[in-house]
């Protein structure tokens, strides 16, 4: 395998930033990483994941959509598209690498959100294998192996190397960029670090997990369970859980009134918020329970039923760590479970 | 959709030689909503008005801005004439263009950018007016007075001449007050009793006027035009309707020993009493605390005596609950407690007393009746000190900050009337100024110096000592001299601040009117509204407000009585309607409102609510009464859900100006 | 400490005092622990817990409890307890509904500072005189008990309960705290020092609304942020000024309101130190209008629902400090 | 904010002011013909109590490069006590605003009474002078409001 000596890397960062944006995880003032536009210098964070995810460069926070500009009794619509230009993401891990792929099953799907897809299509995702594996992690029940992360590129570190694999042609095209600070490689020492990881992802204490007893199919069982009344009774209603979220995609599209005309954007919603799918009848679901259920069953059942069983899950872990009071998927799959 | 019409008035040049009134009601007529944009010459005459009124009938506007002078000026005018055309009179906003532009800025082109800003705020905000009506609230026709003295006598006799039902509550025994306790009033000398207890009579005698003696208020609910108050009638022990006020009880009865409060307690009266000789109503009253029936079972001798049965040991307390349609608080006055003041050594020496205790050493039914004598050997005294600001003009904690304002009048009244009829008795007055403010002051107290030979000096006494020989030494500082002075006196009186009456705080909070610091009543407005407390229906009579002497309290309960006559010759009050509401689903309850709220209007209902799950729940819901919210806003800002908003000042509407301006 | 708690809480639903229990339940990890409705003696046994993870404040909870049928016990630590009397003077609980055992308080720990360290795959952790020894998927770790302490734990004003029917253990005593070094630290810098401070800081605000859901004098039943009629709703910081907006409005509706529990800065997901900007008001607070500590009581004015005719003038502001 | 032809920087001033005092004292500086800029909006409220600290950031936010705040003078409160509470709550507020580093000249609240006609025009003219030097609001406008 073609690979790169790790105290290089700092070579083969301004070599692809040289041709494209390149964004890496790196490490804030407060502790925790997140992706950042490359500037030399910057140091590769070493943290396990990202803070928030990486659904942020195809499905940002808030995105202007159309302006609408009024002049007296005049009103012009402006169309505020940009095109997108080439970037690269790096060191994406296996689980967010996995979101892309159900975001754009939402996004790509008819009628084509054009604004994600041209974000979509002008990125190159080099994941990056992971080696230290935390105990919110649970990638595993959901069929992704975080030793061999999927994405355009991969890249796996043995403690000395990164080694590269490309998964697609675009990933080819990303290796090749790049194949001048690039060697061949021995990649019995990286085999070791892979088994030993897998090992480790055994030893998990959530490695048991399954969705056996989930899927589009559950609808009835879950959707009336009385345990959703005790799962949901703390819940505080915020959206962090939405926003740490790599697969949540539910947005709201508002309009700004700027004084001289209108942008209309589109940003994040929760399932969780009081006003979630509010209409000019009012809100479909009335209490924190029935908000609560619609996140998990979205994601446990619903998503699989119109997505050819996939989950709308991938483990990462983060609403386990980030939750205000301590409850997620995790615990609801369990509570669940249990008849 | 809004159909606006916006109104550019010249005002002859004021505004159109440094506005372009034609560009700026081109201008606005582009703004969204605007149907119809003029300029005229006056818009405030006749035609002006007209213009207005028929742009509302021919285009049957929802709003209407007009760019003109200070709304303080014309609001109303416009208002009128769209009520005329049929439109809501709160559907009309003001432009300043004029005070707020054309008058103080002369570069045309910025002046008529200004007033299209300005014009395009008003737009802004009249999409969101509200059409508001003023609501009604029925007054009922009775008045209730807080107080007996002078000040509440004053008060209840005016209201009754009007034709009005009137109450009087007094917590003691009897009407009078402290004026019933003087013996000469300045600066014309004449006696208080022979002044004061025709009016007295007058007002028992008075068919509107009842009086509720040895009573107090417990509860007052409700606002301005429809309170409803709760009077204790403390148990006298005495039936009122049969007792005859012949006395005979009093000389009866064995326990003689009781401290007289009429004679600040410098005699004693019976355990049964009547406080004088005029007393209104000249009822009997039992002591409690003294009366040997009531304590120990065995006694009953005025019981015996009366003739017609009026003795009743087993009398209880009776609340009785009546409507008024305002209220006057004029709870008076009481000199301080001079416990703290060691050094004039009021406790320790029976020679020193205070002034008001003067009045009574000298009054002809005094303990003495009327001879000036030492209460402790009950000699002549030959030589008398005056201290002057006694717990007055006071940094410290002991006394008032403020002036108490009668004391230099009294005083010189009282060195006047010993050095009339007493010419051997010297009198020293120990002064920081002398105030003397008022017609025929200055020339009383001249009088007093020049006339009488008092010795005024300008200083403060330091130390009063009692000596083993009866005499007081008077040790004090003559400041125009500069020199430290020893004073061997018989008698020294001391000018004992006055302050508010102590039931005057409770009875604050529960009338939710405002109190300074020092617990007197605050007036609506120092200048312009002094007989008014801020809340509404409640009027401010005498000495309660303030320091006051007897001329001035009796014009305040005049006038006091001529506002609250002014509110009960209505059927109805109009309300303002820019008052604020609550929204109540989104009110919490937390009462934040309430306690910014100057006048009480807020107050709270547990109501029922539908809950998101369906189910009811009661809340806590904050609700304005719009008869007596004056509209100030206070509370949209303490309350942090923005339930609380306010008729003609919403939220939105100003965001709406804030966001025209900036734009 | 739990054990006591458990056998308390069990007499109290046997003996008809209460009729359910609002404490924690244990999650998946050591430190996942998730607030929770008791109503039997089985459930307690198996599920109740407390110990150094056990952090959250459940005084808000009892907004919407107290509404129920019958009366419910409460744990409130120390912290907690200001925040209850905060609500019991909003009348936003009804305080004969709610049975309150009060507790002793922390230090709690912060899963997220033992994370800070490199420490992974946490399976338990133990405190062995205030060492805490961590057993990982890696091995076992070692770190100072406290040097994982919660940031609000750090600088606790107080150990004292304001507001109880009974205690377990003894009651303790407001604390001299250091909660304004931060703050005034913050003073001290430039204004240019303090924009770029805060610029940073709330420009990784995410919007999720934690802060304010958790937040116990946040119990408005509609928010002005969420209200579309209110003229400032936003549901995501589409601009530098929202973000500034959003907390500072925040920190002013709770001005005066908050007790300064830090449950702000600890559910944060981002890790803004919201409370400073509420410490800031509490300073400002104590040093313009006298020492005020919301909660303290229940009859006491809120400063901003109060007013000192010789109160400073806000010109104050523009002289005092650095520019 | 507005740039004129000299391109000299020209500051958007808000004014709230209350109805009985402050708006009056404007009223009186126009009646005597006292200057001060065009760049003071005035907007009218009934009591300076009735100024949400919101209004004052939705008035930077949209532009306004200074906000100040005019009332009657402590103890003469049309409402008695209005301009207590607002006191409280502004210097709270700029205090906090200053925390946060905007720049502190940029708020202010003057107590002008219907009679200080000269004062209100005495005061617009040096607040407005003092945000000028400031220069543009860049610290607490939105970006989306600002004008092309």
């Amino acid at each position: 395998m073609l690979k790169i000596s790790l105290d290089k890397l700092d070579k083969l960062f301004e070599a692809i930033a040289a041709s494209q944006t390149l964004y890496i995880p790196a490490d804030r003032e407060d502790g925790a990483a997140e992706y950042r536009k490359y500037e030399s210098g910057m140091k590769l964070s070493n943290k396990l994941n990202t803070l928030r995810s990486a659904k942020d460069f195809f499905f940002p926070q808030t995105e202007n959509l159309v302006d609408f500009k009024m002049e007296g009794k005049n009103i012009d619509v402006i169309d505020v598209r940009e095109e997108s230009e080439d970037f690269v993401i790096f060191g994406v891990r296996a689980c967010d690498a996995r979101s892309f792929t159900i975001l754009d099953k939402v996004f790509l799907a008819e009628p084509v959100d054009s604004y994600y897809k041209n974000r979509r299509d002008h990125s190159t995702v080099v994941t990056m294998a992971c080696t230290r594996p935390a105990e919110t992690c649970f990638c595993g029940t959901f069929g992704i192996d975080a030793s061999a992360p999927e994405g355009d590129a991969a890249c796996f570190s043995d403690g000395e190397n990164l080694f590269f694999e490309a998964h697609n042609e675009k990933g080819q095209k990303f290796i090749d960029s790049i194949s001048s600070l690039l060697e061949e490689g021995n990649t019995s020492k990286l085999d070791d670090v892979r088994e030993k990881t897998r090992d480790i992802l055994k030893k998990l204490p959530l490695a048991n997990l399954s969705t056996d007893n989930f899927g589009g199919d559950k609808l009835n069982e879950y959707f009336n369970s009385d345990k959703w009344g005790e799962l949901s009774e703390s819940c505080l209603g915020c959206g962090t859980c939405t926003f740490v979220c790599p697969t949540c995609q539910c947005y709201d599209i508002k309009d700004f009134n700027t004084g001289h005309g209108i942008k209309r954007f589109r940003c994040w919603d929760s399932c969780m918020y009081s006003d979630f799918t509010k209409m000019a009848h009012g809100n479909p679901r009335l209490t924190q329970l029935e908000r609560f259920r619609q996140r998990f069953m979205h994601k446990l059942v619903y998503f699989p039923a119109n997505n050819n069983g996939e989950f709308g899950c991938v483990g990462c872990g983060r609403c386990l760590s980030k939750c205000p009071i301590s409850m997620n998927i995790v615990k609801v799959m369990k509570a669940l479970e249990v008849k | 959709m809004q159909r606006i019409g916006v109104f550019v008035c010249h005002c002859g040049t004021n505004i159109a030689a440094t506005v372009d009134v034609k560009t700026v009601a081109e201008t606005l007529g582009h703004e969204p909503g605007v149907v119809i944009s003029q300029d005229y010459q006056y818009m405030c005459s006749e035609s002006g008005q007209n213009l207005v009124k028929n742009a509302i009938k021919e285009h049957n506007l929802t709003g209407v801005v007009v760019c003109s002078c200070s709304p303080r000026m014309h609001e109303n005018t416009f208002r009128k004439a769209a009520a005329a055309a049929g439109l809501n009179p709160y559907l009309v906003e003001i432009a300043n263009i004029r005070e707020q532009c054309s008058w103080i800025h002369k570069d045309i082109a910025t002046a008529t950018e200004k007033a299209v800003i300005l014009g395009k705020a008003a737009v802004a905000k009249v999409h969101l007016n509200a059409p508001l009506t003023a609501g009604e609230s029925p007054v009922a026709k009775r008045a209730l007075v807080i107080g007996g003295g002078i000040a509440g006598i004053q008060t209840a006799l005016d209201i009754a001449e009007a034709g009005f039902d009137v109450d009087i509550v007094e917590k003691n025994p009897t009407i009078g007050g402290k004026m019933a306790q003087i013996d000469k009033t300045f600066p014309t000398l004449d006696c208080a009793a022979c002044i004061l207890t025709p009016k007295m009579v007058e007002a028992s005698q008075n068919e509107h006027i009842t009086i509720h003696s040895f009573s107090e208020v417990t509860d007052v609910k409700g606002f301005v035009g429809n309170f409803t108050v709760t009077i204790k009638k403390k148990a006298r022990y005495v039936d009122e309707t049969k007792c005859t006020g012949c006395g005979l009880c009093t000389e009866k009865c064995p326990m003689k020993k009781v401290p007289n409060e009429f004679n600040m307690g410098l005699d004693n009266r019976s355990a049964i009493y009547i406080p004088f000789a005029q007393a209104v109503p000249k009822v009997a009253t039992i002591d409690p605390n003294y009366c040997m029936m009531m304590k120990t079972g065995k006694c009953g001798a005025c019981s015996k005596v009366c003739s017609v049965g009026a003795i009743d040991y087993k009398q209880q307390d009776k609340f009785i609950e009546q409507k008024y349609g305002a209220i006057v608080v004029a709870t008076g006055f009481n000199p301080i407690n001079l416990d703290k003041y060691d050094e004039f050594a009021y406790n320790q020496c029976p020679d020193v007393v205070t002034s008001l205790e003067l009045e009574r050493l000298m009054n002809a039914a005094g303990p003495n009746g009327g001879t000036l004598l030492r209460p402790s050997d009950k000699t002549h005294p030959h030589k008398i000190v005056f201290v002057q600001c006694v717990g007055s003009r006071c940094d410290d904690s002991k006394g008032k900050p403020y002036c108490s304002k009668i004391c230099c009048m009294y005083t010189a009244k009282h060195a006047m009337l010993i050095r009339e009829k007493y010419p051997d008795t010297e009198v020293y007055v120990f002064y920081i100024d002398v105030r003397t403010p008022g017609k025929n002051f200055d020339e009383f107290y001249r009088r007093a110096v020049e006339q009488y030979n008092v010795h005024y000096i300008k200083g403060m006494v330091g130390k009063v000592t009692p000596r083993s020989d009866g005499k007081i030494d008077v040790q004090a500082s003559d400041l125009l001299a500069n020199e430290q002075l020893h004073i061997d006196a018989d008698m020294v009186v001391l000018a004992a601040a006055i302050e508010p009456d102590k039931t005057a705080r409770p009875l604050a909070t529960m009338l939710t009117t405002q109190m300074d610091t020092n617990d007197f009543f605050t007036e609506a407005h120092p200048k312009l509204r002094p007989v008014e407390s801020a809340t509404a229906g409640i009027f401010l009579s005498g000495a309660c407000q303030g320091p006051k002497d007897i001329p001035e309290t009796v014009a305040q309960a005049s006038a006091a009585a001529a506002k609250a006559i002014g509110l009960l010759v209505k059927n109805s009050i109009t309300c303002n309607p820019c008052v604020a509401h609550s929204d109540e689903l989104m009110c919490n309850g937390c009462s934040s409102c309430e306690k910014v709220c100057p006048y009480g209007a807020i107050t709270y209902i547990d109501k029922e609510f539908r809950m998101p799950d369906r189910t009811t729940a009661l809340r806590r819901v904050a609700s304005v009464n719009p008869a007596v919210c004056q509209g100030c806003g206070a509370c949209t800002v303490a309350c942090p859900s923005g339930a609380m908003d306010l008729n003609g000042f919403s939220n939105s509407q100003i965001m709406a100006e804030v966001d025209a301006i900036c734009k | 400490m739990q054990e006591a708690m458990i056998n308390k809480a069990k007499q109290l639903l046997a003996d008809g005092t209460v009729n359910r229990v609002i404490g924690w339940k244990r999650g998946e990890f050591a430190y996942d622990i998730t607030p929770a409705v008791f109503e039997s003696a089985e459930e307690l046994d198996s599920e109740f817990v407390y110990d150094d993870f056990t952090s959250a404040n459940v005084s808000k909870y009892l907004v919407k409890e107290c509404k129920k049928e019958g009366r419910i016990l409460a744990f409130l630590k120390p912290c907690d307890t200001y925040s209850f009397n905060q609500l019991i003077k909003e009348h936003r609980v009804v305080r004969e509904n709610v049975y309150i055992v009060g507790i002793p308080g922390g230090p709690k720990l912060d899963a997220e500072k033992i994370k800070a360290k490199g420490i992974t795959g946490i399976l338990g952790v133990k405190n062995e005189n205030y060492t805490l020894k961590i057993d990982t998927v890696y091995g076992e770790e070692t770190m100072p008990f406290y040097e994982a302490i919660l940031d609000k734990c750090a600088s606790c004003k107080s150990k004292k309960h304001v507001v109880y029917d009974e205690l377990i253990g003894e009651d303790g005593d407001v604390l001299d705290s250091n909660r304004f070094d931060m703050v005034e630290k913050l003073e001290n810098m430039s204004a240019q020092e303090r924009y770029d401070f805060w610029r940073e800081q709330l420009s990784k605000c995410i919007r999720c609304n934690a802060c304010r859901n958790v937040c116990p004098a946040c119990t408005c039943e509609k928010c002005v942020f969420d209200n579309p009629n209110s003229g400032v709703e936003n549901k995501a910081p589409a601009d530098s000024f929202e973000e500034n907006m959003f907390h500072i409005i925040r920190a002013f509706h709770v001005a005066g309101r908050c007790t300064d529990c830090g449950e702000c800065s600890r559910v944060c997901p981002q890790n803004i130190p919201l409370h400073l900007l509420n410490r800031k008001f509490i300073k400002d607070i104590n040093s313009l209008y006298g020492e005020y500590q919301a909660g303290e009581d229940t009859t006491s004015r809120a400063p901003l629902n109060d007013y000192n005719k010789d109160d400073c003038e806000a010109s104050i502001v523009h002289e005092r400090g650095v520019e | 904010m507005q740039v004129n032809e000299n391109k000299e920087f020209e500051p958007l001033i808000v004014a709230f002011c209350c109805n009985w005092c402050s708006y009056a004292g404007a009223d009186l500086s126009g009646t005597n013909r006292l200057n001060y800029p065009t760049n003071v909006k005035i907007i009218r409220v009934p009591c300076s109590c009735r100024v949400n600290p919101m209004f004052i950031l939705r008035a930077f936010q949209r532009g306004a490069d200074g906000v100040i705040l005019c009332g009657c003078h402590p103890g003469d409160c049309h409402y008695t006590s209005g301009n207590y509470f607002t006191r409280r709550r502004m210097t709270l507020l700029f205090s906090m605003l200053d925390f946060l580093g905007i720049e502190r000249d940029r708020t202010r609240v003057e107590w002008v009474s219907a009679a200080e006609g000269a004062k209100f025009a005495a005061t617009m003219n040096e607040f407005t002078e003092s945000v000028k030097k400031l220069g543009p609001n860049r610290r607490l406008e939105d970006l989306r409001c600002r004008k092309q």
